[in-house]
């Protein structure tokens, strides 16, 4: 797979994951969508890791990996206590501090 | 990708499917017949094959005794679930209840493919070593030309990443219990799938952390070189293996394993007395019998990775095959032959009789499974819950630092 | 084995009267004359917390009842290749249910329900719906008619009795003022079929309590007079 | 084009397909599916790009771990899934140009790049050595050539070659050899991630 085609895919979902960030409502679709985003990057990584021969995308993977564990934990932390104080994920109802 | 190779692997394939998927229907039957055993009752007897016989005054009279000690319970059981009605619930998540039952099953049959049931082992020697025995030597040549002496692997798949495949199909499975459990819009079956979630994350961690301790001693993820590994003999008499590095471990793994497995006494999220079944009340038919299915063959996987990480493998202590390439490189002063107990014997007797000791090893642990499971009773959530936490992560994690601490000395 | 008139176990009475003793309190002691006293356990300690020494106790000791066990079983292939095993080499305590009653199977049981008879094999009851009303579950349907016999008032033209309605409480045979309903011990009452559960008013007038184990006959099996 | 070439294109495909799934999907346990979807889909692209250590973590990781946790949170809070997903959002406000500016970005810089670089994989099973330095010449023979206390795949240097590309041993000796401060910093965030998802859903004393 030339490297081209692996940046071409990496950007469709990237944006893919973007429209779901900035689209849906749901808090979870959207910590979802994050995820996907994040993962675009690691398939890019790996594509240009392949193409030069170098682990050290790898290594910056596994970084990600890591960021995204922490990033739902944390995230699915603040849902749930967002939902303990709406009964609502739905991120319309939480425009408190819109001006 | 030569031929060889795709002949090989494609052997290997039917050996490790034929044996799981009879595993898991043999297993439906020991666990009847031992749980009756072991508690003074006769167990599963019915089941019967009808023999049509003469009658003394003409016609046919149908024999109804060949039972086979309910063997055939197993197959009406298979017989029965397909014959059911497959009945979906109106009120169910149609798509996500139909691919659950698929999350169960595939990840158990998967994860057998990167253990070693027999080391590597040269076909072509092995092969013309028994046709040569029966006499027929023009066969034994032309099946040597076509293996030569290479050495494959009696292991489906040869995996860098061995252990590390097998949590990834375990982890897997988790789904089928979330999955199952929220399609089913039931709140039994949610239930089910809370607990099971919570309970399978959990125990995944002190897996992981708990198999930690080995890696260290073994240096490796690799499941063939851990195989291999253990091999030697120390002192003469103590063999190199798993469960004598890390004894504590073993019961720690084992704990783990059983409860991702999710019997008794771990069986929160199916807990008949409180749940009714759980995770797959509303399922039906044959989409049950995968849950059935999954269970019974992971009793195999499990005994299979407790083998293969802490039993010592395919091996028997004192029996080395030439293609022990590990072992030899240890031994430099030694040449590699095929030996058993220092006297040689041929390539063939120390594959087969490597085979049969991993099979006999399996089915041990399968025994002692089942007896656990017809040993104690059931856990309460909190309990298992504390006993994970608790108890044996931080045994786990003590033995870790130990266990580095004694490597790093000995180096 | 011995048995007494009932064809019980021998060893029966000694069986109900250990039941009919009080039992002892959990990790409590009775002596005559004083109360009850019930103790909490204590708290587990942590070599208990483990579960460990107490998980492979539990299993030394089922596995030792499983290597008996299959001890016993290895002896009784040997015999049943010379053909001279018995049931009892099994070294099971089980009992083939259906097969083979338990000799302390209760004669008072409440089963099947019958209808008594008088001396010209008419039904002895006079259709009064005592049994009727007292049923709990509304499973007795009686149709009534007037009997040509002037001493007599009433008769059942019909009395059905669904059995799968039954909850066997035995209020019908309290109730009723004639002794004309009666509970057998009879407690095979299965079918395959929902309407077949309907015990009409001949079915209800005969049973055969000798059922052998040859004829293995379940009621709904019978030729019924109203199908 | 080989059959290998043929699988990675099916899978991206595949991945890409999921992705599209995750944010397309009403329900968000769908949504949380075709994640997974991708996710395993993702998996058998990273082993096909010999990446083996990656694609096994990656099912560990996000499917035993991420997507797991997404669903488990999905059934604790009991969240219905959405009437319609509504497309017309002010989001798109947002979302138009951004999408524009990365694709504008993507054409301009990234793709003449990425078309320069389309040559076959560097992989190699030569010398890797690189300007006369000391390093692991042979990368499977199991002796140590440079001395360093690393044979083989576990040297860096061995990165590169084709039996060492992608396996534990290569990316283990990256993670503790030239990268070990990240390494040892992403146990901080991990520890930071633990103890902050503690302490957001512990009920403080009174709370209900």
């Amino acid at each position: 797979m030339p490297l081209d085609h692996v940046f071409a895919f990496a950007f469709f979902m990237l944006m893919t994951g973007a429209a779901g960030v900035m689209l849906r409502r749901n808090l979870i679709v959207v910590l979802m969508s994050v995820e996907l985003m994040l993962n675009s990057v690691n398939f890019a990584f790996v594509g240009v890791a392949r193409q030069l021969g170098d682990s050290a995308g790898h290594v910056m993977v596994l970084m990600i990996f890591v960021v995204a564990a922490v990033e739902v934990a944390i995230g699915m932390a603040i849902v749930v206590n967002m939902f303990r104080q709406r009964e609502s994920i739905a991120i319309d109802n939480f425009n408190v501090m819109r001006g | 990708m030569d031929a060889p190779f795709v002949v090989v692997a494609i052997l290997n394939l039917a050996f490790v499917l034929g044996f799981l998927i009879n595993m898991g229907g043999m297993l439906t039957w020991v666990e009847r017949k031992q749980g009756a055993v072991m508690a003074n009752r006769i167990g599963a007897n019915r089941a019967y094959i009808p023999i049509p016989l003469p009658a003394k005054g003409g016609g046919i009279r149908w024999y109804k005794r060949f039972t086979m000690i309910g063997l055939f319970h197993a197959l009406t059981d298979g017989l029965k679930m397909l014959a059911k009605e497959d009945y979906t619930p109106p009120f169910v998540d149609k798509f996500v209840y139909n691919i659950a039952p698929w999350f169960a099953v595939v990840p158990a049959l998967v994860t057998f493919a990167v253990i070693p049931f027999g080391g590597p082992f040269q076909p072509g020697i092995m092969m013309s070593d028994v046709l040569g025995v029966v006499g027929l030597n023009s066969a034994a040549d032309v099946i040597h030309g076509f293996f030569g002496d290479t050495t494959y692997q009696l292991q489906l798949a040869n995996l860098n990443v061995g252990l590390l495949f097998i949590f990834a199909a375990g982890s897997t499975g988790i789904f089928a219990t979330a999955l199952a459990g929220w399609a089913s819009n039931n709140k039994f079956s949610t239930m089910g799938a809370l607990r099971g979630a919570s309970q399978m994350i959990s125990y995944e961690v002190f897996m992981g952390m708990s198999i930690l301790g080995l890696l260290v001693v073994y240096g490796t993820v690799d499941m063939n070189l851990i195989a291999q590994m253990q091999g030697d003999v120390h002192f003469g008499f103590i063999p190199s293996w798993g469960v004598v590095y890390q004894p504590v471990m073993f019961f720690v793994f084992l704990t783990a394993l059983m409860a991702e497995n999710k019997r008794v006494p771990f069986d929160m999220p199916e807990a008949e007395s409180e749940l009714v079944a759980g995770y797959f009340t509303e399922y039906s038919a044959m989409k049950m019998g995968l849950f059935m299915m999954a269970e019974f063959i992971e009793i195999a996987v499990i005994s299979g990775i407790m083998v293969s990480l802490f039993l010592g493998a395919y091996h028997i202590p004192g029996v080395h095959a030439v293609t022990d390439s590990w072992y030899w490189a240890q031994h430099p002063e030694l040449t590699a032959a095929n030996t058993f107990w220092g006297a040689e014997v041929p390539h063939a007797v120390v594959i087969i009789g490597r085979v049969l000791s991993f099979l006999i090893k399996v089915v041990l642990f399968c025994w002692l499974q089942i007896l656990t499971r017809w040993t104690l009773p059931k856990f309460r959530y909190d309990q298992v819950m504390r006993l994970g936490w608790k108890v044996l992560l931080p045994i786990s994690l003590v033995n870790l630092v130990i266990t580095a601490a004694v490597v790093l000395a000995l180096n | 084995m011995s048995e007494d008139k009932f064809g019980r176990n021998e060893d029966f009475p000694s069986i109900v009267q250990a039941q009919l003793l009080p039992q002892p309190a959990y990790q409590g002691e009775f002596t005559e004359g004083s109360l009850f006293t019930y103790r909490n356990p204590s708290k587990l300690t942590w070599m208990e917390r483990l579960y460990l020494p107490a998980i492979l106790s539990g299993l030394k000791l089922t596995a030792s009842v499983f290597f008996g066990n299959m001890a016993q079983w290895t002896i009784w292939f040997f015999k049943w290749i010379t053909g001279r095993a018995t049931e009892a080499d099994k070294g099971a305590t089980t009992i083939y249910y259906p097969d083979v009653m338990r000799p302390d199977f209760s004669p008072i049981n409440r089963g099947k329900h019958i209808l008594t008879l008088r001396e010209n094999d008419d039904p002895q009851c006079v259709a009064c719906y005592m049994c009727a009303t007292a049923c709990p579950a509304f499973c007795i349907h009686i149709v009534a008619g007037e009997h040509p016999d002037p001493q007599i008032e009433k008769y059942p033209v019909r009395f059905d009795i669904e059995i799968d309605k039954c909850i066997f409480c035995g209020y019908c045979e309290e109730a009723c003022p004639v002794d004309a309903i009666r509970l057998t011990p009879d407690v095979h009452l299965v079918d395959f079929k929902r309407e077949r559960m309907v015990y009409d008013k001949e079915f209800l007038m005969s049973w055969n309590p000798t059922r052998s184990q040859e004829e293995h006959v379940y009621p709904g099996d019978r030729p019924r007079t109203s199908d | 084009m080989d059959a290998s070439t043929v699988l990675l294109y099916l899978f991206t495909i595949l991945a890409a397909g999921g992705g599209v799934a995750v944010v397309m999907q009403r329900d968000a346990v769908h949504s949380a599916v075709a994640l997974l979807f991708t996710m395993l889909n993702l998996a058998a692209v990273y082993a096909l790009m010999q990446a083996h250590l990656i694609a096994a973590l990656q099912v560990v990781i996000y499917g035993g771990a991420i997507v797991i946790l997404i669903v488990y949170i999905i059934m604790l809070l009991d969240v219905r899934s959405e009437d319609a997903v509504r497309w017309f959002r002010t989001g798109w406000l947002v979302a138009l140009p951004m999408v524009l500016l990365f694709a504008l970005l993507f054409g301009r810089a990234i793709l003449p790049v990425s078309a320069r670089a389309s040559t076959e994989s560097l992989l190699t099973g030569d010398i890797p050595c690189v300007g006369g330095a000391k390093c692991e010449q042979v990368c499977d023979d199991g002796v140590d050539t440079d001395g360093d206390g690393l044979t083989d795949c576990k040297d860096p240097d061995c990165g590169r070659h084709m039996a060492c590309y992608g396996t534990v041993e290569s990316v283990g000796g990256h993670l503790l050899g030239p990268f070990v401060l990240p390494f040892e910093v992403s146990s901080i965030l991990l520890l930071a991630g633990i103890v902050g998802s503690i302490l957001l859903t512990a009920r403080q004393e009174g709370e209900r």
